[in-house]
């Protein structure tokens, strides 16, 4: 193996790690999930707050793909340096499967009293975690469609209806590869509520109408990006009509000017949102000092003063995970953002529509490889 | 496409000339070139020759006047439709093909017969002596070798007018001759017009139909190799036709043809072509060989007599060259069966029709056939 | 030399010699040709990518409906662009100056000497730039992290030297061979050794071969993604790695800012280019003397 | 050096003390002090390749599941890997882009020997793209290929209905083309640049016409450097990735092997699957490497001057 | 590092040899090389010589034997801390320097002071003659301003040895004479030890203190120029010291260093140094200008006489060449100042003293001073 292969890096004990570091710490956090966006104020305040704590943080990003190889061989080398990664729920479950994260949920669930105050889906969400983590945002996310009203005047408000738009309008919708995008993902997972599938949680053997569904569907599609903000840009230039979005892919676009503010969204009849949510892990082998710095910003992140700043310009809409985080205690520029382009239907289609949270990370995959293998490819064998 | 390697008649140089980036390489060459004649091109070192051959190639754009084969303008030609053949200074071999295909390469692109080219290629193999070395790299040969090779290649297409640029340079004296027997052979039995550069004096009388000396760009004669060897038109043809010794002096007095100079005190009587007066500048021409040392001493009616001390004997297999010192300080280059010693005080004499004077400045030369007044 | 290539600086007195060069064959119309097309189309692209850099909204139109240059300051405030270039310079820069030292020697060596297990050593330069980094990245970030060169700037440089070595001596490989040697034995004769005779003789003859391989490991460690990535921290990332995470990273972005950076990237890449190519020619100089003579 | 004069094997009856020495004998196989000049990257490849090249072939033969080769036939036979289809859709990019870059590159070098006025600043030009970058280049081909882009608008005027330019096989193709064709090109124009122009005087004088003189003077001088231009777009295209996802149709016409070892790697995170697939990757690039290298031993090679 | 340009008192070769892949371009060369000396190696193409040159220099590794200089084993030394000079015969001159730059290049090597660096090139490029040309770059120039590049490039380093390959090779006649008398005139005033690889007799006559005559990659004859152009040991020395009529015949009957020799049926008179017996095959060599024409005819007593058609006659300069045939079908190369008419039947007569009687077989050459016998 690698030189100091000590798979997990220093196992660190739950009594050495003490109320305070022994002097402020500089965190390094990797974000692989955009989370930044939403909570960099949290950490900035943490920061000017208790400086004895941790004096500054730094911020490197990438994708979720990329980060457990980077930990790993960190982790490897007996020399970490990445303290805190923020990440969804796909570096999550790698993580898990590599077992690169410290159990913190359990360990230190006493110091992260915070956690008790998760809203319910949140809660859900952070069962995922399996104790690795800590969700810090959490969001319904979606299935949504989103048009462009001057060419979809009637959208389709049925997975059927949707089926004979697209077959009348062919190449004039579609979405993005499932494994690389939210929204398709969102889309996929969702579909077998939709459609009333036998099993929405096995994508191997529950599926069935999903997947017949998914290639009829595929039979207009032209192609298949490789990336939301792909299919964004078709949208916004005309390629496409219509296309699918979750709240954050809808009113945070809209924000940045990336859709025109008149696109509207429709949600298919009989939906249920799959949710979504981020979280702080941990590597394993941080020292005693950073891991109790650690506990301190997080338990800090989960009150709701500091949770309202998730709302952010609904990028992960509304965002926060904690129960009783409402608008307005937001920052003002967040209010606005949210005023000017959220949807006041949100509210009611989240309080309405049952809430499930993803299937697991392995059926996950099985659900991407499916689809590459049956519902993608199926279209080149077509049209070759 | 076809290469028009047909005979010409003739082949007329008008005004050509060549500059680089605004220094004149060659500067109005005029000749005429009749069908089978071996021209060469002499020269010292730099003057233009190469020049010269790489324009009538085509493988230099002209900067001025024409060329003319039969009348036709051809300076626009590419060098491959010309079809001239040229064995080039610094060989230009193709270092990744054989000797064999190297000589074979002009063949093929001439789509000979696979059968003609084996046996003209063996035939050229055979005349340039490489017989064992046929299939090695160039990088793989000596020097000489390599510009054996060289001719090969040129002479193997029989092309109309051959171009050689100091062909046998890098060959040993006994090979040189045998090459040389071996180019004017072919030049004879196939009739092919030859444009010969040469440093070598003998080789280039040998040879040659008719010479053509060059400075600095410019012709300076042109003529049979009788004619130059005897009648120099200017001290620079003569210091090139083995006038080593050019001693600079004033003209005393002129009678029919024969001048009586003084060089730095010493009269020294010879013959000119140049309209002289007495008081012009002239440099006076003696041959190391026409120098003769006598034991007689005091004046001769024929000859001038001049002493002077020896200074460097050299031996050069059955003569010597000596290099004598006059009291007058002038240097002079001596050829003789005689031995001196270094220090020796001897008297040399030659012959007055051996004499040549020639007026100092070189525009001044005599006209030479065929060719205007150079002047840029 | 060729017949037809376009030339000839001295004007010619007499209106002849040179005219026919100017003939276009159909095999010449077709390579300015396909060369215009490509060039047309490549301005395109690059267009494209510029235009909605400085795009304000730029929906369904051929051209955006108002223009702005926040999106660079956006993109450089967001990404931290002054330590990102900064580095990115630093790395690039010394990737190549180390690769290129490291090795033109060893291709010196390949391109001159037949030895016994040449075919070996040649194996083991050509691997590392066929295997993807992922064979060999998360092990060779682990021996750097080990020693503690990674994460980090050497990390980093480390890193991408190891496919930039190996392209450097496959390029130079036939470039040396190209040089006769004898103009070697002769800088030898006159006393250079062979430091000296690298930087004196071969270097400046090498030079379209040194800028060519330059060129090609500045472009490939500047878009090196997975091995920066496995070795850098926050304070060593490239442009790539902050290009890519925006690109692929999870998100929101406008696309605009995205453009800018790579628009910045081009930049920069551009300005290292039209240096290099302003100071040297990317031919050799023998030729260039006797390209007078054409 | 060594200096021991051994004992020779020389077959001549030679007299004592005309034994070469050692080193002598040495240089005459080519080892001298000069192959110390190899040492500085050969223990850089060693150190910084070597060792993790063998932790990663290692690791393609410890897979989840499965014996030894576990994750090779995984790669080979599994229908969700579609392992062989993508070594076949690689090469079907990557073999065209390759020989379209080289291809292309020799004409317009051919062509841009000469000197003219505007050179240095065409060079740049079609240079130029070796600096745009995988994103930029993504961008600006999603941008204006796209069904919306420029170039379909354009068309749209003369009534051909919008292309389907990006998304697809030939968006990658065209990808692997902006990126590789300054490569090809400036090494090209660069191997041809150091040809010395009097041979192909010389050529000339023996009437070969340009196209013969291309092909029987130019192209085998040059093939030694084509071999490796071609070794190296290929090589290049081979392992395209990012572009193959950006704008080509990764689940379909575009799954490149490179995204099926990403793809183990980061969305199933199977690292002996994705060492495999990679190390499969390699193995075929060698091959067709090793092929032209083969080739490329039996050219000529060596100085390209005339003389000496 | 630092060079050693020191200078030595001896130079020795011990049974150098080179192959190339089997085939042996030089072996057992012999040689002992005093300080000071001006060696000239002679010898037709592809024999050799620049092979020993590269060996000398350290180019190229021996494949046998050893090199001592002043009892210090050398061969090993790299060629730069050999510190010799050297004139390539491809000039091999940096093409990205200019002139100057170019014999500049070795005493920056040498860290010589800029200032001296500055004067000395300024000398040397004096010396060659290319003061207008010193900025320009090897390739803007002509042939011969490059080879005299070379020269100057290797002269100004003052090397205790200099090498050089044919480094007049492509120099006019006059430039050629100037430049070897420079040669001459730094050699001795420097006392650069020199060796010289020239394919010209004169050159080599005239320059030398010791000769090396090379066939195939051996060592013919060591010696001084008299010795060899007087005494050379086998026809082949001979031939390369203007023997060019080399007759085969038999020996009739010998007296006391004189041999009677019958070609083809005429009997020919001469001295020898073999130990010859009747029977024996030889050559009979005579030089062209030792062949006299003269209008007598019948047997005289000090002379051969043979009786010719005359076959080709060339103009050289102030001599004719001549060909002729015998009657026995005999070709005969004549230098002469009488002009002959082809077709013209001559009698020549050549004086029994000049002419020479070789063994027809080489390795029967008489034993060559410092030379053991060559036998590979
Ligand atoms: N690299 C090589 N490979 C094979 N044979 C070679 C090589 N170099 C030289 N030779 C052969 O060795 C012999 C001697 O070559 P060398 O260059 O020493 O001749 P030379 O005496 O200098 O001749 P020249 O007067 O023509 O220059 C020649 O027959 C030549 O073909
Ligand atoms: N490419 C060039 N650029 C500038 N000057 C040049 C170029 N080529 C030749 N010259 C100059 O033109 C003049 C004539 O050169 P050319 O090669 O014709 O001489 P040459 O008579 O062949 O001499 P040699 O006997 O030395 O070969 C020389 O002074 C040379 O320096
Ligand atoms: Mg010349
Ligand atoms: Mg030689």
């Amino acid at each position: 193996g690698a030189p100091g292969g000590n798979a997990g890096g220093e196992e660190l004990a739950t009594s050495d790690v003490p109320d305070a570091p022994s002097e402020a710490v500089t965190l390094n956090i990797l974000d692989v999930a955009g989370n930044k966006q939403l909570t960099e104020g949290i950490f900035d305040s943490f920061v000017s707050e208790h400086p004895d704590v941790v004096s500054g943080v730094t911020w490197e990003t990438a994708g979720a793909p990329d980060m457990a190889g980077k930990v790993k061989a960190q982790q490897q080398a007996g020399n970490l340096q990445i303290d805190l990664v923020l990440t969804g729920t796909d570096g999550l479950s790698a993580g898990i499967s590599e077992d690169l994260f410290v159990p913190i949920a359990a360990d230190y669930k006493d110091r992260l009293s915070n956690m008790d105050n998760y809203q319910e889906p949140a809660a859900e969400m952070q069962k995922l975690a399996e104790d690795k983590g800590v969700a810090l945002t959490y969001y319904p996310s979606g299935p949504l469609l989103e048009y462009n009203p001057e060419k979809v005047p009637n959208p389709p408000t049925t997975a059927e209806e949707l089926l004979t738009w697209t077959q009348e309008n062919p190449g004039r919708f579609g979405y993005a590869r499932p494994a690389n995008s939210g929204p398709g993902r969102t889309f996929l997972m969702g579909l077998p509520y939709i459609l009333g599938d036998d099993d929405p949680k096995d994508p191997a053997n529950g599926w069935t109408k999903t997947w017949d569904y998914l290639q009829q569907l595929n039979q207009n599609i032209s192609s298949y990006p490789t990336g939301t903000g792909v299919t964004m840009n078709n949208l916004k230039n005309g390629t496409w009509d219509m296309a699918l979005t979750t709240t954050g892919w809808d009113i945070n676009p809209r924000a940045l000017e990336q859709v025109p503010a008149n696109f509207e969204v429709q949600a298919l009849e009989g939906f249920t949102w799959v949710t979504d949510a981020q979280y702080a892990v941990v590597p394993k082998g941080v020292s005693a000092d950073k891991m109790s710095a650690i506990l301190q910003v997080l338990q800090y992140a989960l009150t709701p003063e500091q949770q309202a700043k998730t709302y952010d310009s609904g990028y992960f809409y509304p965002g926060p995970a904690v129960e009783g985080v409402t608008l307005d205690m937001a920052p003002q520029s967040s209010q606005d953002v949210i005023a000017k382009f959220g949807r006041p239907e949100y509210d009611a289609l989240i309080e309405d529509n049952p809430k499930a949270t993803p299937i697991s990370a392995e059926d996950l995959v099985t659900a991407f490889n499916t689809w590459d293998t049956d519902v993608a490819s199926g279209k080149i064998e077509e049209k070759k | 496409m076809s290469i028009q390697a047909t005979s010409f008649k003739t082949l007329e140089l008008e005004h050509v000339a060549r500059n680089f980036g605004g220094q004149a390489a060659l500067s109005d060459l005029n000749l005429n070139i009749r069908s089978g004649e071996f021209i060469a091109l002499l020269g010292p070192s730099g003057c233009g020759k190469s020049t010269a051959l790489n324009c009538l190639a085509g493988l230099l754009p002209l900067t001025g006047g024409r060329i003319l084969m039969d009348g036709r303008q051809i300076d626009r030609l590419v060098p491959e439709k010309r079809g001239f053949g040229m064995v080039f200074q610094n060989y230009a071999l193709f270092p990744h093909l054989s000797v064999e295909k190297n000589i074979a390469f002009g063949l093929e692109m001439r789509r000979i017969p696979r059968a003609e080219i084996k046996t003209r290629v063996a035939e050229a193999i055979e005349l340039v002596q490489l017989g064992p070395h046929a299939r090695k790299l160039p990088g793989q040969m000596s020097g000489g070798q390599q510009q054996r090779v060289a001719i090969a290649r040129a002479v193997v297409l029989r092309p109309p007018l051959v171009l050689m640029d100091e062909p046998l340079s890098n060959l040993d004296a006994k090979l040189r001759l045998e090459m040389r027997t071996e180019i004017r052979r072919l030049h004879q039995s196939l009739g092919l017009t030859t444009i010969y550069v040469t440093h070598d004096q003998e080789e280039a009388l040998s040879l040659a139909d008719r010479l053509v000396v060059l400075r600095q760009g410019e012709v300076q004669q042109v003529g049979t190799p009788q004619d130059l060897h005897e009648h120099p038109a200017n001290w620079h043809v003569a210091d090139f036709m083995g006038y080593r010794n050019l001693l600079d002096g004033v003209v005393e007095h002129t009678r029919g043809g024969m001048a009586t100079v003084s060089v730095a005190g010493t009269g020294i009587t010879g013959a000119t072509r140049d309209p002289l007066a007495p008081g012009d500048a002239v440099k006076v021409g003696i041959r190391p060989e026409d120098f003769e040392i006598t034991d007689a001493s005091g004046p001769d009616a024929g000859h001038t007599r001049l002493e002077a001390v020896v200074e460097v004997v050299e031996y050069q297999g059955r003569e010597f060259a000596v290099e004598a010192r006059t009291d007058t300080g002038q240097a002079l280059h001596i050829r003789t069966h005689r031995t001196a010693e270094a220090g020796q005080r001897i008297t040399v004499s030659a012959p007055h029709e051996r004499v040549l004077v020639f007026a100092s400045a070189l525009t001044a030369a005599a006209p030479v056939p065929e060719l205007q007044e150079a002047t840029p | 030399m060729s017949a037809t290539t376009l030339k000839d600086t001295e004007a010619p007195p007499v209106p002849e010699p040179g005219r026919r060069q100017l003939k276009a064959t159909p095999g010449t119309f077709l390579v300015w040709g396909g060369m215009a097309l490509f060039l047309i189309l490549l301005f395109g692209v690059v267009a494209s990518v510029v235009v909605n850099s400085f795009a304000g909204q730029w929906f369904d139109s051929w051209f955006p409906s108002g223009y702005t240059t926040a999106w660079y300051g956006e993109a450089w405030q967001q990404y931290d662009l002054t330590q990102v270039v900064s580095t990115t310079v630093i790395v690039a820069v010394a990737v190549v100056g180390i690769s290129v030292l490291i090795g033109a020697p060893a291709s010196y060596v390949l391109a001159r000497r037949s030895f016994p297990g040449k075919n070996i050593v040649m194996l083991v330069f050509l691997l590392p730039i066929m295997m993807p980094p992922i064979t060999y990245g998360i092990p060779l970030a682990t021996l750097l992290t080990y020693y503690h060169l990674a994460p980090g700037l050497t990390g980093v440089i480390l890193a991408n030297l190891v496919p930039s070595v190996p392209f450097v001596i496959l390029t130079m490989t036939p470039f040396i061979e190209q040089i006769n040697p004898s103009i070697e034995s002769a800088a030898r004769m006159c006393g250079a050794n062979m430091t000296r005779l690298f930087t004196r003789i071969l270097a400046p003859l090498l030079i379209p071969g040194v800028l060519a391989a330059a060129v090609l490991v500045l472009v490939r460690t500047v878009g090196m993604f997975e091995l920066t990535f496995l070795t850098s921290n926050s304070s060593s990332d490239t442009l790539v790695v902050a290009l890519f995470t925006a690109m692929t990273g999870a998100g929101i972005r406008a696309q605009q800012s995205v453009d800018a950076m790579a628009v910045i990237y081009m930049l920069m890449m551009m300005v290292l280019l039209v240096v290099a190519l302003r100071f040297v020619n990317p031919t050799q100089l023998v030729s260039q003397v006797r390209e007078d003579v054409d | 050096m060594t200096q021991a004069p051994g004992r020779s094997r020389s077959a001549a009856p030679e007299k004592p003390g005309t034994r070469p020495a050692l080193s002598h004998r040495l240089a005459e196989r080519g080892i001298d002090r000069l192959l110390l000049l190899l040492v500085p990257a050969l223990l850089f490849a060693l150190v910084l390749f070597v060792y993790p090249f063998v932790y990663g072939l290692g690791l393609s033969f410890q897979p989840r599941e499965g014996g030894l080769f576990g994750a090779y036939v995984k790669f080979f036979t599994d229908p969700s890997m579609r392992g062989l289809e993508s070594i076949w859709i690689t090469l079907k990019l990557a073999v065209p882009a390759a020989v379209f870059n080289v291809a292309a590159s020799i004409p317009i070098a051919y062509k841009m020997r000469g000197k003219f006025r505007g050179k240095r600043a065409l060079t740049t030009v079609l240079v130029i793209p070796i600096t745009l970058g995988t994103v930029l280049t993504a961008e600006g081909l999603l941008n204006f290929f796209g069904q919306r882009g420029w170039l379909n608008r354009f068309l749209e005027i003369f009534g051909f209905g919008p292309l389907d330019l990006v998304q697809n096989y030939w968006g990658v193709l065209w990808s692997l083309i902006i990126s590789g064709f300054p490569f090809a090109f400036l090494l090209i124009l660069s191997y041809l640049s150091g040809i010395d122009p009097s041979l192909e005087a010389a050529a000339q004088t023996l009437g070969a016409d340009w196209k013969q003189r291309f092909r029987k003077i130019t192209l085998p001088l040059l093939a030694p450097g084509l071999a490796i231009t071609f070794c190296l777009t290929f090589v290049l295209a081979f392992s395209v990735f990012p572009s193959a996802i950006l704008v080509g149709d990764p689940s379909g016409s575009t799954r490149v092997i490179a995204y099926v070892a990403y793809n183990a790697w980061g969305q199933q995170f199977d690292y002996p699957l994705a060492s495999a697939a990679a190390i499969v990757m390699g193995a075929v690039e060698l091959l067709v490497i090793i092929l032209v290298l083969l080739w490329r031993s039996r050219m000529y090679k060596g100085s390209t001057g005339g003389k000496g």
